[in-house]
């Protein structure tokens, strides 16, 4: 039941996120999503066992929703973002990929479904769904600062599925919650060096010396 | 053995006296008197009485060249057949080395000619190397193919096998007119054997740089081949080369007596239809070059050629003949 | 057999020893002293057992476990390998002692000589175990180890340019030539189920279609090496760029390894289908022709050597047809004039290509070109090097009384004989093939004469002071007046290299007829006739000239006052009526300057010769790949994007795929 | 306790000491004395089943890739003592951990690089596959500040890519862990080794097990360089200093290619190999191809090195794919071309010390400036390519010959074409490199040094000498580990 509403509430955010062009409204987004995840999270503590799921509670909290939106609005104006995600496809191209993804995510959840029975097919959808979105939002924004943002996505879609499935094993689950460590680790490394090392700013141009094409 | 280096001798008198004949067919066509047949000897041991004048940027290949070139025409007369009869030498495949022994005369001949830096012996040089060049393949598509119809591969062989197939339908004692009935009885494959001969001849006119393709008698050096190699040579040289061309002519003219003569008629009566038929040669030479004009240079090669197609032709024949 | 391996070891030991010396102990010049110590030394290790295997005709084995990946290994000397062990042996002690004289005035100049030394001792030790070795993986990895050393011997020069690209284009050729032998191996083991040769035969002896595959790929796999048209396209630049002696080597013993390979496979067939014979028949006429048209085409010395050795790979080749439609006709006669006219050849064209190739050595030393337009009279400069070119030259035109002839007349004789009961296609091969033949003999003959009579006779044609009288070291000379009077020993004598081919026959299961050998002795009689009537001709001029006076004077122009050297017929000018009408063969450009107008002050003509299968086709395959190649190009674009995009298309297809797989 | 769980402590602790050192020596000695005592340790280790309730064992198949990393270990080790004495005279102030808010390289480059082997162990030894997915992020970030070393523009660029691509593969590849979790669900046991998967692979989800080595193989495919996954490789490889883009080319590959095999036990045991088979031998494929498209053009030798990892990780893939046979050739190759590979980084290092470029058109007549290295570069691309006597051409002659014995004659055939071109393009770039003469505009421009340390090739010179003599013959003990890892992938002998 739960389950379903947040997914829902998810899906929301989803489409929000392809459609908007505002930083800012990623951040909300985001910060959206660890709310919604934490209380996923929470809402079968049952199967996961209290202590399991203090920890992880507190880790989404502190992460998710506080720690990352926090340090990537403070980049944004460290370093002078513009303050709107240049979008490299039409936005309304966009949002119909979004819903395209989301179908076939669905679908993909009734093909799962239909050889086990025993996963949560809304639940799936939407993490694949949010998976497949996060992606699409690294390939189609150009701001590095969106590329994390897209792979934060990706990355609470992941999340997601360890709870679609049946299997809901606390130290996967955990682990899961390492790779926002992991990304957190990552910002902090490229930004700082980059803050303390050059000036320019990195919404001028993606960074793209190192090729070996032609062009 | 003995008869045979008889024989072999006997050519190489009557190689003496072949340019002789020529030159006079052709002074008679020509409506002339014409010198004595045997100018050419005359001429021959007159040089060799001569000193010589040797170019100054020539080196020892040039004095040794014309030797050689007469060396290498002498031994390939010693496989000749002669008068239908067993030459000096002979092993299977030796018509092989009877091209080969020629090639290594040229070979000196044409190097000999390039040893003298001059530009008019390069070109005849050149003209001699091609020329050659595209005159083996009908020879050898020819004796190929004698070799095909007999089975055997060398001169004397071919000869008898030759003789043997005819030799059912002669009478007891043979006589002139038996050989005539064996040229143009069926089982002989007269195609073959007038095919050989008018490539033989087309091959003694190359060799031996007469009319159509080359001409002895004019002195401007760009149309000739032949004589322009030669044009430095003087003396005992030249007296060797002169020779070796009459010679080659003798040589070759007697390979199709070969094919004619066949050995089951006495040695006497083959030696002198041998000479006759050397003398008809030699008179058929003379006329060809007083009846024909030179053929242009850039187009010689392609005569040539043709000669090989026909070489091919009667390959073909050959082998239809096999399939019927 | 194992005095062959002791021989092989003292070989690399000299050659591991002249680099030590050559780059640590400073002993400049003497490294190529050391090698040829020991390869004096070791070489009678090889040449005894070989020796013995060719007169008594037994067989020597031996079979070590080398654990993996080889196992076991066999090694077999048996007549075949022993000829080619004698050949190699022989050929590189002579050219190494040329080499001395040869890299004399390398050695100052910053060139690795003992490197150089070591890969040659590396290139002779891989060749003679590739020969006696029945083992496929061993025997490609000799196979690569050879054409290895002999990449870095033909970088040797590797300052100029060409020299660098012949060498890659070298080895990549060799490198596409191993994988097809290695396909063909693989095939090979996985029918017979074991590395070990002799256990082709009973594959062969199933004598199926696939087998026949099996064989062709063998033959092309080898004819990379051999040089067989069209895969003969690294010849013509290796062997230029190549130091002579290291182009004698290649030519004379390396590529003769790529015909040991084919004679090897060919010795394992019993009965072959007719048109393997005919393929291996019609691809060494197409050799034969395009080697000597284009040699005849070239004014680069070495190049036209270069050439000329495809025309005779392409006659040993022709040989070996012969060979092979003799076996599958069931014809012994003809099948053994085959094979032993292919192995005659291969030994007389070693022996005069190395001569020529030196030749060509003292002519570059000496003019420090391999343009024959601008020699000219180098037989009063070099005499000794001019007669031996000039023997080797009438050797290679098959003219007797040289043992080129004696080859070119097996396999002659071969075309010639058993004409009983052949099939019209036999017989057309047959007679069509002979007719070739004499037609590349014509060739070869015109060709010969231009090199010879352009570069060593006439007037020196470049700037007369620049000439400086050369004193060839005897190093140099030694070796060529060596290999001139093999040629004119065989030549002359050939009964005797005959015989000693008998045990290599027995190898094909073949026996001589005592035909052969009579004729032999027939050619060797009138061989002698026709050398002694020469030299009673020459005698007869010498007495008639004795006392006479005879004068020399300036060459007769045609009544023009001064001559100059540069008015002499060029070497273009002498094959222009060839390739005149050979021109879309020989790929000849021409471009003229200044022409068509009256009084024309400076008039300019250029000629030059390229392989047509090289620019035409490989060239453009090349391109062709390239091009395709560079359509993909925005693989890696530099955007994280595009990367990104890439995994995740490549997830779903894959994703999809997966689960797809499992509903329906 | 076990031993394998010294193989872990023991980098760990030495990096710990060497964070806390107060001397530049000790960072030089560390190294070396580590990697002994690594080796020392796996001598002595015998390779057994691991125990249900374990975290760490050894069996069979990570006893080999034990090997190749203790080897590149030893190799890289050797090669840092030059290194960091480099590093040390470019800045020789204090020790502090941090200048103006940012890492200081010479300070973190031996920790760190201990840390790298650490991680690279913990995942070889790791007998859970959670572990191992941990470990492999850890190595990644580990590595990731290792390869920023130049600090500009090219760098950062790279490392961000590094780290970004490898981040998205990592978290793809846990998507495969819980795929597997899933598929375990009938499973008493919660914390599942590889062992008991494989001993109950009747009771896993098959569906669940084809999905979870899907992501798998892309998610580490991009950690091992995989085309269409390997973007990130070239540049990482091109910016990072020689001996990091040894280690990580060498080992790290190594490592994400072992966690691969891992899955393939699993995928093997509930027999559903057909579909991964088509997967692995397209994108071995790719990958070759993609070298091949790149090392016609590519003018910086070290990103040719890279394309051809690539180009080899396609070989390796592609054997997995074939099975049978080419399983020995994958195990032998996989060691080969570490070897290989890590000895040509070093020798790429050399050069660029010698030039002080990789530019391909800069560096000219090698031969003569600096003979052993171009010597030993000569004759490791020679094996790198194939050509023999190597350990590689056997590997390349086996999977051939699997090839040929499973009648796959369109990828025989594409395979042999793209080997060949890459050959083409390695060694003219090798010949461009070291005979071609050195013209005068650039002998004015750099100053080439001349001096070869003994240091810096004789691990390459090391490698060169075993990796030939793999080709000739391989030692009885090395073929029994050969084999032992061939049985436990279940490829034919």
């Amino acid at each position: 039941m739960i389950d379903s509403i947040i997914s829902a509430l998810f899906f929301v955010t989803l489409i929000h996120i392809t459609i908007t062009t505002r930083l800012a409204e990623y951040i909300k987004a985001l910060v959206i999503q660890g709310i919604l995840i934490f209380i996923l999270t929470t809402s079968n503590y049952k199967e996961i066992g209290l202590f399991h799921t203090l920890i992880l509670g507190g880790g989404i909290l502190f992460i998710k929703t506080l720690l990352i939106p926090y340090f990537i609005a403070y980049i944004i104006k460290k370093i002078k973002i513009k303050r709107e995600a240049e979008v490299s496809i039409d936005n309304f191209y966009s949002m119909l990929i979004a819903i395209i993804i989301i179908l076939i995510s669905f679908i993909i959840a009734m093909f799962i479904n239909y050889f086990d029975k025993s996963v949560n097919s809304m639940l799936l959808a939407v993490s694949i769904a949010s998976m497949n979105i996060g992606l699409f939002i690294i390939t189609s924004r150009k701001k590095i600062i969106t590329h994390v943002m897209g792979y934060l996505i990706f990355e609470n879609g992941i999340y997601l599925m360890s709870f679609a499935l049946a299997a809901r094993i606390p130290v996967i689950i955990e682990t899961g919650v390492l790779l926002d460590v992991f990304i957190g680790v990552l910002m902090m490394g490229i930004f700082v060096n980059r803050i303390a090392t050059t000036t320019e700013s990195l919404d001028q141009s993606e960074l793209r010396r190192l090729t070996d094409s032609c062009n | 053995m003995t008869f045979a280096i008889i024989r072999y001798l006997l050519m190489i008198l009557i190689a003496l006296i072949t340019p002789g004949i020529i030159n006079k067919t052709k002074a008679k066509c020509g409506g002339r008197k014409g010198a004595s047949i045997l100018q050419p000897a005359y001429d021959i041991i007159k040089l060799l009485r001569k000193s010589e004048v040797i170019s100054s940027s020539t080196s020892l290949i040039f004095k040794l060249a014309p030797s050689i070139t007469l060396a290498s025409v002498l031994t390939a007369g010693m496989v000749a057949p002669i008068g239908g009869m067993k030459p000096i030498l002979s092993f299977s495949g030796d018509f092989v080395f009877f091209a080969y022994i020629l090639g290594i005369g040229r070979f000196f001949t044409i190097i000999g000619a390039l040893d003298t830096a001059s530009a008019f012996e390069g070109m005849g040089a050149s003209r001699e190397a091609a020329y050659s060049m595209f005159l083996e393949p009908a020879f050898f598509f020819i004796f190929g193919s004698l070799a095909m119809f007999t089975g055997v591969s060398s001169f004397s062989e071919i000869n008898s096998v030759l003789s043997i197939n005819n030799i059912a339908h002669t009478s007891c004692v043979p006589g002139f007119m038996d050989i005539i009935n064996c040229w143009i009885h069926p089982s002989n494959n007269m195609v073959l054997f007038v095919c050989s001969m008018i490539v033989i001849l087309i091959t003694i006119l190359v060799e031996a740089s007469r009319m159509p393709f080359d001409d002895p008698e004019t002195h401007l050096e760009l149309t000739m081949i032949h004589e322009v190699m030669v044009l430095d040579n003087s003396g005992p040289d030249l007296a060797m080369i002169k020779y070796a061309a009459a010679l080659k002519i003798t040589v070759l003219a007697s390979l199709i007596t070969g094919l004619l003569i066949h050995n089951w008629i006495s040695p006497a009566l083959g030696l002198i239809l041998y000479i006759i038929f050397i003398t008809l040669t030699a008179i058929v030479i003379g006329v060809i070059e007083s009846v024909t004009a030179r053929i242009r240079l850039t187009h010689t090669p392609q005569y040539l050629i043709a000669a090989s197609a026909f070489g091919i032709t009667v390959f073909m024949i050959m082998i239809a003949g096999k399939i019927i | 057999m194992d005095n062959i391996f002791i021989g092989l070891l003292i070989i690399i030991i000299g050659g591991i020893l002249s680099i030590i010396i050559d780059q640590f102990l400073e002993g400049k010049g003497l490294s190529g002293y050391v090698l040829l110590l020991f390869f004096i030394i070791g070489a009678p290790f090889i040449l005894i057992p070989s020796i013995d295997v060719l007169i008594t005709g037994n067989v020597y084995t031996a079979s070590y476990n080398a654990g993996t990946p080889m196992n076991q290994i066999f090694f077999e000397l048996d007549g075949l390998s022993a000829i080619f062990t004698t050949l190699i042996t022989v050929m590189s002690a002579l050219v190494l002692i040329y080499s001395q004289g040869y890299l004399k005035p390398y050695e100052d100049k910053g060139f690795f000589i003992g490197i150089h030394f070591f890969f040659f001792s590396l290139l002779v030790v891989s060749m003679i175990l590739i020969v006696i070795v029945r083992h496929s993986m061993l025997f490609l990895t000799l196979w690569e180890i050879m054409s290895i050393s002999s990449f870095f011997l033909v970088a040797f020069e590797h300052k100029d340019k060409i020299a660098r690209q012949a060498s890659v284009n070298y080895i990549i050729s060799m490198h596409i030539g191993v994988v097809i032998l290695i396909i063909a191996f693989l095939l090979m083991t996985n029918k017979s189920g074991s590395m070990f040769f002799g256990d082709f035969r009973k594959v062969f002896s199933a004598n199926t279609f696939s087998s026949s595959i099996i064989f062709a790929l063998f033959f092309i796999g080898f004819s990379f090496k051999a040089g067989f048209v069209p895969f003969h396209t690294w010849l013509p630049k290796a062997h230029p760029a190549a130091p002579s002696h290291i182009s004698s080597i290649m030519s004379g013993v390396m590529i003769k390894t790529g015909i040991y390979g084919i004679l090897r496979i060919c010795a394992y067939i019993e009965h072959p289908l007719a048109w393997t014979g005919y393929f291996v028949l019609i691809i060494s006429l197409i050799t034969g022709f395009f080697g000597i048209i284009n040699a005849i085409a070239q004014s680069d010395l070495k190049r036209l050597l270069a050439f000329s050795s495809i025309e005779n790979i392409g006659l040993i080749g022709i040989g070996i047809g012969v060979g092979m439609l003799g076996l599958s006709y069931g014809k012994p006669l003809m099948a053994t004039a085959g094979f032993a006219g292919a192995l005659l050849h291969t030994i007389n064209h070693s022996i005069f290509k190395t001569l020529l190739f030196l030749g060509a050595g003292v002519v570059y030393n000496l003019l420090h070109s391999r343009n024959i337009e601008i020699m000219g009279g180098l037989i009063k400069k070099i005499p000794v090097t001019s007669f031996a070119f000039l023997i080797g030259a009438l050797s290679i035109s098959g003219l007797p009384p040289f043992n080129g002839f004696i080859s070119k007349f097996m396999i002659y004789s071969g075309f010639l004989s058993e004409f009983r009961d052949c099939s019209n296609l036999l017989l057309t091969a047959k007679v069509f093939s002979a007719a070739a033949f004499a037609l590349f003999g014509g060739l070869t003959v015109a060709c010969f004469t231009n090199v010879f009579g352009i570069a060593f006779l006439g007037a020196y044609r470049g700037q007369a002071k620049k000439l400086t009288p050369a004193k060839t070291s005897l190093w140099m000379v030694v070796p060529m007046v060596i290999l001139s009077a093999l040629c004119a020993v065989i030549g002359l004598f050939p009964a005797i290299i005959i015989n000693i081919l008998q045990s290599p026959l027995q190898s094909f299961n073949l026996r001589y007829l005592p035909a052969q050998i009579s004729i032999a002795a027939s050619i060797s009689q009138v061989s002698l006739i026709f050398v002694s009537m020469a030299l009673i001709l020459i005698l007869f001029r010498y007495l008639l000239l004795r006392n006479k006076l005879v004068q020399t004077a300036v060459t007769w122009g045609c009544g023009y006052e001064s001559p100059s050297p540069l008015m002499q017929y060029t070497s273009s000018s002498f094959a222009e009526p060839i390739t005149r009408i050979a021109k879309q063969i020989v790929g000849i450009t021409e471009d003229i300057k200044g022409a068509g107008k009256l009084f024309e002050d400076s008039l300019q003509y250029k000629s030059n010769s390229k392989d047509i299968i090289d620019s035409g086709i490989v060239e453009n395959i090349w391109y062709l790949i390239q091009g395709f190649l560079n359509r993909f190009t925005w693989i890696q674009c530099g955007y994280l994007r595009h990367y990104i995009l890439m995994i995740l298309i490549t997830l779903l297809v894959a994703l999809l795929l997966s689960i797809g797989s499992f509903v329906i | 306790m076990q031993l394998e769980l010294y193989l872990l402590i023991l980098p760990v602790t030495a990096a710990i000491l060497s964070l806390m050192a107060r001397s530049d020596k000790f960072d030089i000695i560390v190294l070396p004395i580590t990697a002994l005592l690594y080796i020392s340790v796996i001598c002595n280790i015998s390779p057994t089943t691991v125990s249900n309730d374990g975290y760490f064992g050894i069996d069979s198949l990570s006893y080999l890739f034990l090997v190749i990393l203790a080897l590149i270990f030893a190799g890289s080790s050797i090669y840092s003592i030059n290194f960091i004495k480099h590093l040390h005279k470019k800045n020789p102030d204090s020790r502090h951990l941090f200048i103006n808010g940012m890492f200081k390289y010479t300070r973190i480059y031996a920790p760190l690089m201990l840390l790298v082997v650490a991680s690279m162990t913990g995942v070889i030894i790791s007998s859970r596959l959670t572990l191992m997915w941990v470990f492999i992020e850890a190595s990644t970030l580990f590595s990731a500040p290792l390869i920023y070393y130049h600090k500009d523009e090219e760098t950062l660029e790279a490392v961000w890519k590094y780290l970004f691509i490898c981040s998205v593969g990592v978290a793809l590849a846990f998507v495969g862990r819980i795929a597997i979790a899933q598929a375990a669900k009938n499973l008493p046991e919660t914390n599942l080794t590889i062992d008991y998967l494989i001993t109950n692979a009747s009771l896993l989800g098959k569906p669940w097990i084809v999905i979870a080595f899907v992501f798998a193989l892309i998610g580490f495919g991009v950690k091992m360089g995989l085309a269409p996954m390997h973007t990130w490789l070239p540049d990482a490889y091109s910016s990072a200093p020689a001996p990091i883009s040894a280690l990580l080319s060498g080992a790290l590959s190594a490592c994400a290619f072992f966690v691969i095999l891992r899955y393939y036990q699993i995928l093997r045991a509930v027999d559903m190999l057909i579909f991964a088979r088509y997967l692995l031998i397209s994108f071995g494929m790719l990958s070759i191809f993609v070298c091949a498209v790149y090392s016609v053009r590519v003018k910086n030798f070290k990103r040719l090195l890279a394309y051809s990892s690539i180009e080899h990780i396609g070989i390796l893939s592609i054997g997995i794919g074939l099975g049978g046979y080419a399983i020995y050739a994958v195990m032998l190759h996989a060691v080969c071309h570490s070897m290989a590979k890590h000895s040509l980084f070093h020798i790429a290092g050399n050069f660029l010390k010698a030039y002080s470029s990789v530019d391909i058109d800069r560096i000219k007549s090698a031969s003569s400036h600096i003979p052993i290295n171009s010597i030993l570069l000569f004759v490791l691309i020679f094996i790198l390519l194939g050509f023999p006597p190597s350990g590689i051409f056997i590997s390349e002659f086996t999977i051939l010959k699997e090839m040929v014995q499973t009648s796959n004659w369109a990828v025989l055939i594409i395979f042999v074409l793209l080997l060949t071109i890459i050959a083409y393009s390695f060694i003219s770039a090798a010949i461009k490199m070291i005979y071609s003469p050195m013209d005068a505009q650039i002998q004015n421009e750099v100053k080439i040094k001349t001096n070869e340390s003994v240091l810096d090739y004789i691990s390459p010179m090391i490698f060169m000498g075993i990796l030939i003599l793999l080709g000739l013959h391989i030692p009885a003990w090395f073929e029994n580990v050969l084999q032992n890892a061939v049985k436990a992938l279940g490829g034919s002998l």
